[in-house]
């Protein structure tokens, strides 16, 4: 298939329908917007349904319902209307749920303002919502990974159960750049997938069947069960954070005498300015963790070579990674960390100085 | 080789568009293309600018710091980006809105009177061709066929004389920027 | 001998978990019974609130769902887009729909989603501990009102079934009571109907049932019933606001 | 002969029954059951009239009426 140029917005929405996505719930906010806008487009003519709620705690309450029959089902929103998901983000984690959230994040706290940011970091990847769980969270870094994500977020939201979360940001849903999209899966693959959680799942009997009686639950008011219920949880996490796993090395080489650590749209500005410093004869590495929960510790430890004297980490936030990367280096070498904030995004200039600095 | 552009202008004289065809043209001729807007309240009247990048390597960072290229539609845009152009770099202005010109000595300058030539051509709708003619004739980017097929593409059926009017324009730019050379 | 009455199979085993007298239990009963008569239950789900039918997702015995508090108009819209062979019911008390879920509540009506509400008004909230409710009469003693409901403070009760009657899009949404076997006859046919209304997809159906809460209210069983007569039907009057299906009814639209 | 059982696994004694009875056949049970309520019985069988109003009006679903 050729490729098309398109918004990090419309490819997820595109990749997202061609991975067998029919159902979707969402509410208007920038700078999302293309992908709510593309879904209203799109969903009728593949015979899906779209629903603008009535606000992103009532899309994501829908999503919990179509979770709980079994279908494949997305919302999305930007930063503040993520934080009114989180109730319900919560419940479908704890009824294990798969479902999968797009976060094209803006500068916060509160409104904040309508730019990039990556200040959800913590609510993403340490919480959000109440409660012992976890979100899977993949951060793409260009429109293609943003778009190849969709199908990944699926499969592991399927797979596991879980909700997944793509984080992404302003930048990534605004630019444009060339996209290849997997074939769409065929009506026959889609109903496949839309049985195959028919276990658990609300759905009807079929004649003659034995009667089910499933339900659609996050309430345990037996502290016991609760807790097995949990545990239960977290031995699937247990298993999430052995087998998935991902993350980009970029310029890694025991030449490195600077070690970056970044992600998503920032990762970008990162390799540009490692760029820089190649032609200057200066050797520094960049790992792009893509998984951010569960977290490429052991890459990190790996990636720092013999003449690694400084790990750097560059963030569009105030430092919410820079305790899982010192988690991982565990105090071999110092790790230091810079960003922007407010909805600016440094510039190839701006971490070139900062990591000329350290030569 | 990578060529990063910045355009740069008043809401609604189409500069996203500019750097659109651009990377979409780019991205037909086997290059690797970025396109990154201004969004938001700016794209509402006020100033609009869009990076847009071509490579033949992968493109890290789409945002431009250093633009290769400026297509400047008005005095703010000079203003704002003029200052950070490549030396040696090429700065495209539209006379017709920048009175007090660009301030800078060392970069290929390529002065016209754009806003006149557009409503000569015909609208001031073709403006943002023109400036890709001029791309194309001062720069050779990407190629005026690519262009051509891609308005074709979707202009032809829908409106031809609109279609007749992009690639006069184009052609008209391409004079412009072949003239600098 | 012929058995005319007994628990319907449209409910499981498990004995509710409401207090004495707590008329849940009835509104339970008619809405498994028109399930039942409907032939409805391989193809029913339901959603149960947050409140004193918290559980009610252990007592149909069909596929359920658990929503957040007021959410269930919102999961049930998702259910049903998802699986549209399934007919879906939400079950909310007063707090649960009219004060936290009134936006998800309003709109699932406005859009006109193919559900049955279940709403159940007692006046308060039950399972928190007795507090004032959004349809907590004019003063009216509760935990959070303890000098009794002070309209101009904290304005009055909500009535949900005039208050959507006004959207266009609801189908059918009548009030009834189930203060008396008379009674609960009726309120059997609006359920009834309801059902009858969501097996053909017609649109949304609204039913309010007017309950009673013998323990937070403090009165018994039996006369908590005549309270809820003597104080609640004259503010929430019984009756059908809508009913697209029939003529001669307040606000019909054919 | 028509008749009305309660089953004493779901009877809470909440006494709704007893007072919809038109025949004033049913009381509470000198006994209790597991969760320690007296449940509500019928001590006339014979005069009962299968008019189902005990059933009607019970919240816990506990009465079976045959005819």
């Amino acid at each position: 298939m050729a490729k098309i140029l398109m918004k990090g917005n419309e490819a997820v929405a595109e990749a997202a329908i061609r991975s067998g996505c029919r159902l979707y719930f969402a509410y208007p906010i920038t700078p999302q917007s293309e992908l709510i806008e593309y879904m209203a487009k799109m969903m009728p003519k593949v015979g899906g349904t779209f629903l603008q709620a009535e606000s992103e705690v009532a899309a994501i309450n829908m999503v919990y319902g179509a979770a709980g029959a079994g279908k494949r089902v997305m919302t999305s929103s930007s930063s503040p209307g993520i934080s009114l998901k989180q109730e319900g983000i919560s419940y479908i984690a704890g009824a294990e749920l798969p479902a999968v959230i797009v976060n094209v994040q803006r500068g916060g706290p509160g409104l904040g303002d309508i730019q990039p940011a990556q200040a959800d970091y913590f609510q993403a990847v340490k919480g959000g919502g109440h409660g012992d769980y976890h979100l899977i969270v993949l951060a793409p870094n260009s429109v293609q990974e943003f778009a190849d994500m969709a199908s990944d977020a699926f499969d592991l939201a399927d797979k596991y159960r879980n909700p997944v979360m793509i984080l992404s940001d302003g930048m990534l849903g605004q630019m444009m750049e060339p996209v290849e999209f997997k074939p769409a899966k065929t009506q026959e693959e889609i109903n496949t997938l839309g049985e195959q959680h028919t276990a658990w799942c609300i759905c009807p009997n079929a004649d003659g069947d034995a009667k089910h009686h499933h339900e659609i639950n996050s309430l345990e008011l037996d502290p016991s069960v609760l807790e097995k219920h949990v545990n239960h949880m977290y031995e699937k996490y247990a298993v999430v954070e052995k087998n998935e796993v991902r993350c980009e090395t970029y310029n890694v080489s025991d030449d490195n005498e600077v070690l970056c650590v970044a992600w998503g749209s920032a990762s970008r500005i990162v390799k540009s300015a490692i760029n820089e410093l190649k032609k200057e004869g200066k050797s520094v590495g960049l790992i792009r963790p893509i998984t951010l929960w569960p977290y490429p510790y052991e890459a990190i430890v790996k990636a720092i070579g013999p003449k690694v004297r400084q790990v750097y980490v560059f963030e569009l936030n105030t430092g919410q990674m820079l305790d899982d990367v010192k988690i991982a280096v565990e105090g071999r070498v110092p790790v230091k960390f810079w960003g922007k904030v407010g909805g600016i995004v440094f510039t190839p200039a701006e971490i070139q100085e900062k990591l000329e600095a350290c030569f | 080789m990578t060529t990063e552009m910045i355009c740069a202008g008043f809401g609604g004289q189409g500069v996203l568009t500019i750097g659109k065809f651009i990377a979409q043209s780019g991205m037909k001729e086997g290059k690797n293309v970025s396109w990154l807007p201004s969004y938001g309240p700016e794209m509402r009247g006020g100033t609009a600018n869009v990076s847009t990048v071509v490579s033949d390597e992968p493109i890290a960072s789409p945002i431009v710091s250093f633009p290769d290229i400026l297509v400047a539609l008005n005095q703010p845009s000079i203003d704002k980006f003029a200052p950070s152009v490549r030396k040696g770099g090429v700065v495209i202005m539209n006379t017709n809105m920048c009175p007090h010109g660009c301030p800078r000595e060392d970069v290929d300058l390529v002065a016209a009177p754009m806003s006149d030539i557009a409503l000569e051509i015909g609208s001031m709708m073709v403006l943002n061709m023109l400036a890709i003619g001029i791309v194309i004739g001062k720069t050779g980017l990407i190629k005026y066929e690519t262009m051509e097929e891609d308005l074709n593409s979707f202009l032809k059926a829908k409106n031809p004389d609109l279609l007749e009017k992009n690639l006069a324009a184009i052609k008209r730019g391409i004079e412009i920027g072949q003239k600098h050379e | 001998m012929e058995v005319i009455a007994r628990r319907p199979e449209t409910l499981t085993k498990t004995p509710f978990t409401y207090c004495p007298g707590c008329l849940h239990g009835v509104a339970h009963r008619l809405i498994a019974e028109a399930i039942e008569e409907n032939g409805l239950i391989n193809q029913m789900a339901g959603v149960a609130p947050v409140g004193c039918s918290v559980f009610a997702y252990k007592f149909f015995n069909f596929d359920m769902a658990e929503a957040a508090h007021g959410r269930a108009p919102a999961v049930a819209t998702g259910m049903k887009r998802a699986r549209p062979d399934m007919h879906v019911f939400t079950y909310q008390g007063d707090g649960d729909l009219a004060a936290i879920g009134t936006a998800e509540i309003v709109h699932a009506a406005n859009r006109g989603e193919k559900l049955s509400v279940f709403f159940v008004n007692n006046a308060i909230y039950g399972m928190t501990g007795g507090q004032m409710a959004p349809t907590t009469l004019p003063d009216m003693k509760t935990t959070t009102s303890p000098y009794g409901r002070n309209v101009e403070d904290i304005g009055y009760p909500i009535r949900m079934c005039e208050l959507l009657s006004t959207l266009v899009a609801p189908y059918y949404v009548e009030r009834v009571s189930l203060l008396s076997p008379a009674e609960i006859i009726k309120a059997k046919k609006a359920v009834g109907k309801a059902i009858q209304y969501n097996r053909e997809n017609r649109g949304f159906t609204f039913i309010e049932f007017v309950s009673t809460c013998p323990t937070n209210w403090g009165i018994d069983p039996v006369k908590s019933r005549d309270w809820a007569r003597d104080n609640m039907l004259p503010f929430f009057k019984v009756g059908c606001f809508r009913d697209k299906g029939e003529e001669n009814v307040q606000g019909v639209e054919k | 002969m028509p008749k009305m059982t309660v089953d004493p696994y779901y009877c809470k004694g909440c006494g709704l029954c007893i007072a919809a009875c038109p025949k004033k056949i049913i009381r509470f049970s000198e006994n209790i059951n597991e969760k320690g309520y007296h449940y509500a019985e019928c001590y006339k069988q014979e005069e009962c009239i299968a008019c189902k109003m005990c059933y009607m009006t019970c919240p816990d679903v506990a009465i079976k009426v045959e005819k």
